[in-house]
């Protein structure tokens, strides 16, 4: 045990985070709902909702359900579009000493590139994060699912915008490690890993799908095995940090996601079981590394690779 | 809103299969609002993984206790019954936009039906305690005698108090809706809230809108976050988007609603 | 509520199952470990353990890891070889009035048809299910990703075989629907839908991966929306009967399965939570059946689509 | 080999964190060899899913209950402690191959660490109930006395006990192979039988095969099945396969072991 404060800051391109905790896109609305229970500004960064060009109403409900250790979510990029999440949920947020992640959901090249200058040019957000992995709309996995999209996407929104680019990426593929590479070789300067996994749940009393998409996302502790071994491989291929999500409830699953190869993780459906999960898990990092000695994130990150 | 341990005092069958469940929770009897709810943690596993809704029935200020009314229906209600007395529950809370309360002159109706009953008690409780009471016509609706959870409490709270079962076990034979004909002929009701089966709740919002009767409704849909962050437990609006029913929600002007689209999706 | 006796028996090719409950291979052993605790000839099928060509001593332990409602596990196809199945472990199961399917794993074509053959000629199984989707030996899953692999593997089995063919699919595809269709039209009689989702659990104590071969196949009640999203989707593109598979612990599991498109189902991890869940589930099939004036099985299969 | 549901008659804190738990389970303790073991589920939930395999202390016989050790070690075996008297447990057994009882004369060894007491407590009591009862020399190990779980019951069927605590809070300060080194010596030993932590179990396997002692040793690892169909729980044998700790053993001869790779495979 030591008293030794412990530096676990982190840099992504020119973000520069306090600590490697962040919230995951989707699950911490535009970050205000939750300023009532804690104090945002112990957080590395909030990742908030997508965001469409134009508003989005979403998928009909119910769009949850929960299954084993888990949960399916078909909510459809339900969001107000660009316009009005910069004019009206961004200043919200600008009240908090934290990094604000814009999450984007386009329809086409183009449009992710007209997201990408209008939340460059607003000022009010420090990294972009490219949703190219969202299974609840149509075609929303495409750029994520063929590496010669992936790549084509990413440079073009590469060129269109200065701010740090983060791609998201789906475990709904064959060999993610290809999409990484693809996304990384593009200019990436980050890689989140992962998104949801493709489900479904039957409603057996009515006999068909609950969901009312019938397919939703599926995401908590049930797939952390899964995003767990999305992170390793693409540890092994990629040079740029990568940020775990998936299933990550506590200190020790994030501690997994590091020794994995995370340098930063995001959570998400904890947040719904324990509202302060995330500032809990930044308090457990910091003692976790004081406890072991441990001067920096670095010396953790993939620890668990030969 | 907050996010806290609170002891289980004393968890009791009222009826089959519904328990009524006091928590030490001043915090959130303090703040709490009637129509809001709170959001409980069942087991520490993740198997169920998702906190489950429940109204407030009845927010004792003084004591520091809230009164729920929970139903077995599933795994999640199943384990929070059998939770011991003296356990520690996780409650985030109070949660969402509860009933606004009567403004002008004349009658409240409230119209309940079965567990539904438990967020018009803890209205009943607040309008009591003004400093003009309103004039509380309660409509109870249920199956059967049985299903008529925590009608002490109820009608208690109410100044007239009118029984329906369908099998005519207790008061009236037949259906809710019967009776709160009867109640609108008369011609009194300055408002309408009601809390129940979504098809009664339907019926109820028509015939109240039919009589130009104001009518607030208690909604239920699956939540992820509670609080609004997540948008999972929307509902059909009538302006063709959707509402949050645990933030814009869970009570709702009926006229707001798509009440084609909401019944829809339940089937 | 009826006291008629549902049909719930089923086809596939040659083999006639009087019910639509199987084990999953690799969970049952050779059959005879569970024969103490059921009656086995209750069951639809038996589903027996990888065979491969020569004995394989498998991974190093630790070969299993609890994850949240699921485990991981790496065995790499431990089992004494073909002869000695056939001589040693078949003869066994030949008491029990249960038809046996033999998994078969090899390592190149020639070597899936030497298995065909082999298992063909020696008279004591039923069907062959090809096991081209196994996460836990190198070159295990290649056969399942890539649909040309896959129709030239199953053309040469089904010209090598007259026993009926059944294909287990992986969930680690892109496209598992590409995968079933190339199955399917190179002659597969049916599918198996799914094997286990690759994943990782990191011993944090340790900073290491926690089993012995780093990953394993992740099963059990987590992966229930993956397989029933898999079931679905390849329900919509071929015509032969589907077999159910991934974390189906209960009756109303296996109903889940069947309105989502299974003929059968095949019941792995839960037999070791519940060692007769198998069993319960052949005579909650037939209650349900009975309950709700269906006349046979094929009256439920797919009720959930649209 | 059985699976039934079994009451919790009896669930006490014998040491610090460590919990002797009696279940009435008439068929599996008729059955019962010493060293064998249960599969206990603990919750209903899938969060924990798996079985946890337990090795059965006592066995009796006459009045059909099975005793426990449970050291609580994480999430299943704090639930497990937690299950109150009364509650029913899913019980799976009994399981493996236990010990095989001494054949010639001489002395009987028993080196225990901590835990691993449970089944030499079965053994012992085994041995006690024969005609010519084998002369036994109980070791038992432990970091201090507080973690002498259960020595009176394994004391009280020894005929001579030794104790050993690292710090010396109770009994020889120092560890247990060195109070093994000087039974080893006395050359009186025609068997020895251990359970407890891998390293130890080792050193001791080692000891007695340079001694020329037979030694037989109960392994742990973890387990999905329990009962020999999913070749889970494997550890590496002397001639280069794979044994099944279910199955084969959890008692094994510690020649038939490759002790380099089980210790490597636990680091
Ligand atoms: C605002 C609000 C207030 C409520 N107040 C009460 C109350 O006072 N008393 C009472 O008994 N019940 C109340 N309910 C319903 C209660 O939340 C559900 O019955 C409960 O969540 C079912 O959980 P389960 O695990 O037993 O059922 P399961 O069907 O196993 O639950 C599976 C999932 O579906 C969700 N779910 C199932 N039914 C409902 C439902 N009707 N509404 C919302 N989510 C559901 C669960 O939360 C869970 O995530 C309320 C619901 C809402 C939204
Ligand atoms: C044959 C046998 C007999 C045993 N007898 C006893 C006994 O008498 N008393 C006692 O206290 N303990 C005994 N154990 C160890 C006991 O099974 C584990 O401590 C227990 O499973 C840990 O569960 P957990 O959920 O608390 O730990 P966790 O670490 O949360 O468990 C996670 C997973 O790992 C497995 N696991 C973890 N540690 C072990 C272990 N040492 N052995 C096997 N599986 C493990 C669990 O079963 C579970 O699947 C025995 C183990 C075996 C194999
Ligand atoms: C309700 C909900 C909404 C989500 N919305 C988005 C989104 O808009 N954009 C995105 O990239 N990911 C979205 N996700 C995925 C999460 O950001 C995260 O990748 C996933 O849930 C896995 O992490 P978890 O298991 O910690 O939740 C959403 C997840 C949930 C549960
Ligand atoms: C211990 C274990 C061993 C397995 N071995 C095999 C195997 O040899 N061949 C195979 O096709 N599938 C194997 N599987 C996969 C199962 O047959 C099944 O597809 C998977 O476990 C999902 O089903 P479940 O969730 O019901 O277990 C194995 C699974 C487990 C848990
Ligand atoms: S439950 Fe998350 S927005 Fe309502
Ligand atoms: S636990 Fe399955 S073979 Fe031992």
């Amino acid at each position: 045990m030591t008293s030794s404060s412990p530096d676990l800051s982190l840099q992504i391109g020119s973000l520069q985070m306090k600590n490697p905790v962040m919230t995951a896109s989707g699950t911490f609305g535009y970050g205000v709902e939750y300023a009532e229970l804690f104090d945002m500004s112990k957080l590395g960064a909030v990742v908030i909702k997508a965001a469409t060009m134009k508003p989005r109403v979403g998928n009909p409900p119910p769009r949850i359900a929960e299954t084993p250790a888990g949960m399916l979510n078909a909510i459809g990029l339900q969001n107000p579009g660009a316009d009005a999440v910069i004019s009206e949920k961004l200043p919200q947020l600008a009240e908090y000493d934290v990094p604000v992640i814009v999450n984007l959901s386009g329809e086409s090249v183009d449009e992710y590139v007209q997201l990408a200058e209008k939340f460059s040019a607003c000022g009010q957000v420090d990294a972009l994060e490219l949703n190219i992995s969202c299974p609840n709309v149509e075609h929303g996995m495409d750029f994520g699912t063929r590496p010669e999209l992936t790549a084509e996407l990413v440079g073009k929104v590469r060129a269109a915008s200065d701010l740090p680019l983060i791609t998201k990426l789906s475990p709904n593929v064959t060999d993610i490690t290809e999409i990484a590479v693809a996304a990384v070789d593009a200019g990436s300067d980050a890689l989140s890993v992962i998104n949801t996994l493709l489900g479904i749940s039957i409603d057996v009393e009515r006999r068909r799908p609950l969901l009312g998409n019938v397919t939703g996302g599926l995401s908590g502790p049930a797939i952390k095995p899964v995003a767990l071994r999305c992170v390793w491989q693409v540890y092994e291929q990629v040079d740029v940090p990568i940020i775990g999500v998936g299933g990550i409830m506590n200190t020790r699953d994030a501690l997994e996601f590091i020794m994995a190869g995370a340098s930063a993780v995001a959570v998400g459906t904890a947040t719904f079981v324990n509202p302060t999960a995330s500032v809990e898990i930044v308090a457990g990092l910091q003692q976790y590394f004081a406890e072991h000695d441990l001067p920096d994130l670095g010396a953790l990150v993939g620890a668990a690779h030969p | 809103m907050v996010s806290v341990e609170c002891e289980l005092l004393s968890n009791e069958e009222d009826a089959p299969g519904h328990y009524v469940m006091a928590l030490a929770a001043p915090e959130i009897a303090a703040e709490a609002q009637p129509g809001q709810f709170v959001h409980l943690r069942t087991p520490r596993t993740f198997d169920p993984l998702l906190r489950r809704p429940f109204s407030i029935m009845l927010a004792d200020k003084v004591h520091g206790h809230l009164r729920l009314l929970a139903q077995v229906v599933g795994r999640g209600t199943e384990i929070l019954v059998n939770t011991p007395v003296g356990a520690k529950l996780e409650v985030l809370g109070p949660l969402g936009t509860g009933f606004p309360l009567p403004t002008g002159d004349g009658d409240v109706l409230m119209v309940a039906g079965g567990v539904g009953v438990a967020p018009l008690i803890s209205l009943a409780d607040a309008l009591r305690g003004f400093e003009h009471p309103a004039y509380i016509r309660g409509l109870f609706g249920a199956a059967d005698e049985d299903m008529l959870v925590c009608w002490i409490e109820f009608a208690g709270r109410c100044d007239e108090f009118y029984v329906t079962t369908e099998d005519g076990s207790a008061g009236e034979r037949g259906l809710i809706t019967e009776a709160l004909a009867q109640q609108l002929d008369r011609g009194q009701a300055a408002v309408a809230y009601t809390c129940g089966p979504v098809a009664m709740m339907a019926a109820v919002a028509q015939m109240c809108g039919d009589a130009d009767v104001p009518c607030y409704c208690s909604l239920e849909q699956r939540m992820g976050c509670g609080i609004g962050a997540c948008l999972g437990c929307v509902i059909a609006a009538a302006d063709g988007g959707y509402l949050r029913v645990c933030k814009d929600g869970p009570v709702f002007a009926t006229d707001r609603l798509d009440w084609e689209a909401i019944l829809s999706d339940q089937q």
